[in-house]
């Protein structure tokens, strides 16, 4: 059961991250792409170690995973904002 | 009702077909922050991808290496993003 | 030759790591070839971890996605008149690089072929496999390095200790970055710490899991470098003394654990029986603090600034 | 000779020739540093696809530990090759 439901949300994951590369690939600007690309994919990382966490088992490893998420989420929150203000003072410059 | 792995392996393999899709927008730009953007979809996505191998290849080792891809991406994101310095 | 879907995973990352280099390669605009390298670096790691190489993913996401790309960056500074293009390939050397192109094609094949097909690459495997438990640790890669073939490591660190010397003879350091934003300031103050955390745990789990000296050193190396992003300058690294020592450390770690055998009727880096394990801590702990500071001090770009100023030591303001 | 080890044993063979090749014409300085690690790479490749065993199968462990000193000197080397260029710059300008 809890493997069946892990296969589900992963299942569900693969459709954010397939959103945040089109969002990446199709929207107009690189502002519009950044948020496109980082809450969908951040999205469907959680959404990939929640079921990951239910298909390997151990406690240990779910820690492992759930630490690597927060990570990501804080890390790419910085870089997105530090990435947009490079992208806004380039826009500034030309 | 197929097996695990073979679930797995075909999500491996869909992730990997989306972030081709994506990285397709590092290789036209245009411009410098659409490339490094490409490098926050691979810290992600290369992220997501090391789990599910990791489950796939019964190596735990790889969510270790998950976690030094997250922590390296955000250096890249910083090193790619400071300006010079004002008399250099 | 059953084809499955793991072939078909195999192919699109041959193929996107193919494409990565071609772009990056290509083109005329360095910063643009630049950024594709370090996806290269990523991309790089995720086939290691593909090709059951979970020593060498940690390493490539470490150096290459970090560091190399940091370095790289940082030498996108320097312009020079006939640099701030890539410039054109040169007409006259086109056909004769296309001919050595295609004879060393063709003995890299052969080599390949050889090497994959012929029996003598599972005999040294064997060999390792079978002494795995006298080497001290239960990690293969780790009990090769530190133990089986401990001379390679040995001189490997030489190596590196002499790129690291001809970077302080070439010059002093770059100018360092001015205060960092909120932003970029709280990435530092959160990333640093974490990066120093997972050194040592690797350090640590290198004995029997994927993990050891040069991971973590190279884990290290990026702390320095993001401290180094964040404004450091090189005032706040350890007294000169104290650096000289550690940049040697690690050889000389290695060197006495190699003498101590002999005082035990060994052959030079044969360790005594029982003690495999700590001395090959031992050395590691040396080795990753060299190969951090050799690497945080090559990202600096030369000698720390005071290092030529040997009576003024310790009174730069 | 397992399909995945055909597989990246011909990438590596085409990183090294690619590479090589943009070692050779190119004439800056930066992008034959860049080609040289791109070169190295298609090496590691071909090296780690050689230790390569099978999905389930512990592979070559030797090769392994050549590669991990191996990408640890290339880092070391880029760096002393970057900052031998640095030099070359300055002394052009005096």
């Amino acid at each position: 059961m809890t493997e069946l439901l892990g296969s589900l949300f992963i299942l569900a994951s693969l459709a954010f991250f397939a959103a945040g590369s089109i969002g990446l690939l199709r929207l107009p600007d690189v502002h519009a792409r950044l948020h496109a690309l980082t809450k969908a994919d951040n999205l469907g990382l959680g959404l990939l170690v929640a079921g990951a966490c239910l298909i390997g088992g151990h406690l240990l490893l779910a820690l492992k995973l759930l630490l690597v998420w927060l990570l990501v989420m804080f890390a790419s929150a910085i870089a997105a904002n530090l990435i947009a203000r490079h992208a806004m003072k380039d826009g500034e410059e030309s | 009702m197929i097996d695990m792995d073979t679930l797995l392996l075909t999500a491996a393999v869909l992730l990997l077909v989306t972030l081709i899709t994506g990285l397709v927008r590092a290789l036209i730009g245009p411009s410098l922050q659409d490339r490094m953007l490409s490098i926050q979809l691979l810290g992600t996505g290369g992220v997501a991808l090391l789990i599910l191998l990791g489950l796939l290849l019964k190596i735990e080792a790889l969510v270790d290496t998950a976690l030094v891809l997250a922590l390296l991406a955000a250096v890249a994101a910083a090193a790619l993003t400071r300006r010079e310095t004002p008399h250099d | 030759m059953e084809i499955t879907l793991w072939h078909l995973l195999d192919s699109l990352l041959a193929i996107l790591l193919l494409g990565l280099a071609w772009s990056a390669l290509s083109g005329t605009d360095l910063k643009r070839g630049v950024v594709l390298f370090m996806a290269f670096g990523l991309l790089l790691s995720l086939i290691w971890a593909r090709l059951r190489a979970p020593d060498l993913a940690l390493a490539e996401a470490a150096i290459g996605a970090g560091l190399s790309g940091a370095l790289l960056l940082l030498a996108l500074r320097d312009r020079e008149k006939s640099e701030n293009k890539a410039g054109q390939p040169m007409s006259l050397l086109r056909l004769a690089t296309v001919l050595l192109m295609l004879l060393l094609a063709a003995s890299f094949a052969l080599a390949y072929v050889t090497a994959v097909t012929s029996n003598t690459g599972g005999r040294l495997a064997g060999l390792a496999f079978g002494n795995l438990e006298q080497s001290g640790v239960s990690n293969p890669v780790t009990a090769v390095l530190l133990n089986f073939r401990a001379y390679d490591t040995l001189l490997e660190l030489a190596v590196l200790l002499a790129a690291t010397l001809g970077i302080l003879a070439l010059g002093s350091e770059r100018r360092p970055f001015r205060r960092p934003g909120v932003l970029l300031g709280a990435l530092v103050t959160w990333i640093s710490p974490l990066l120093v955390i997972v050194a040592g745990y690797l350090l640590w789990t290198g004995a029997h899991a994927p993990g050891g000296a040069f991971q973590a050193g190279a884990l290290l190396a990026a702390a320095i470098v993001m401290l180094r992003l964040g404004g450091m300058t090189s005032e706040q690294l350890p007294h000169q003394l104290l650096q000289g020592w550690l940049l040697a450390g690690g050889i000389a770690a290695f060197m006495l654990a190699g003498y101590l055998a002999t005082f035990h009727d060994l052959a030079f880096l044969q360790y005594p029986a029982g003690w495999a394990g700590l001395l090959i801590l031992l050395i590691e702990s040396a080795a990753m603090l060299s190969i951090a500071l050799s690497l945080g001090l090559a990202y600096l770009g030369g000698s720390p600034s005071g290092w030529d100023e040997r009576s003024s030591r310790g009174k730069r303001s | 000779m397992m399909l995945t080890q055909l597989i990246f044993g011909i990438a590596g063979g085409l990183l090294f020739a690619m590479g090589l090749r943009s070692a050779l014409i190119r004439e800056s300085l930066l992008a034959r540093i860049l080609a040289v690690n791109v070169s190295g790479a298609g090496i590691f490749l071909a090296f780690v696809a050689i230790a390569y065993r099978g999905l389930e199968e512990t592979p070559d462990p030797v090769p392994h530990a050549l590669v991990l000193t191996g990408i640890v000197v290339a880092v070391s080397a880029t760096a002393l090759a970057l900052a031998l260029r640095r030099r070359l710059e300055e002394a052009d300008d005096e």
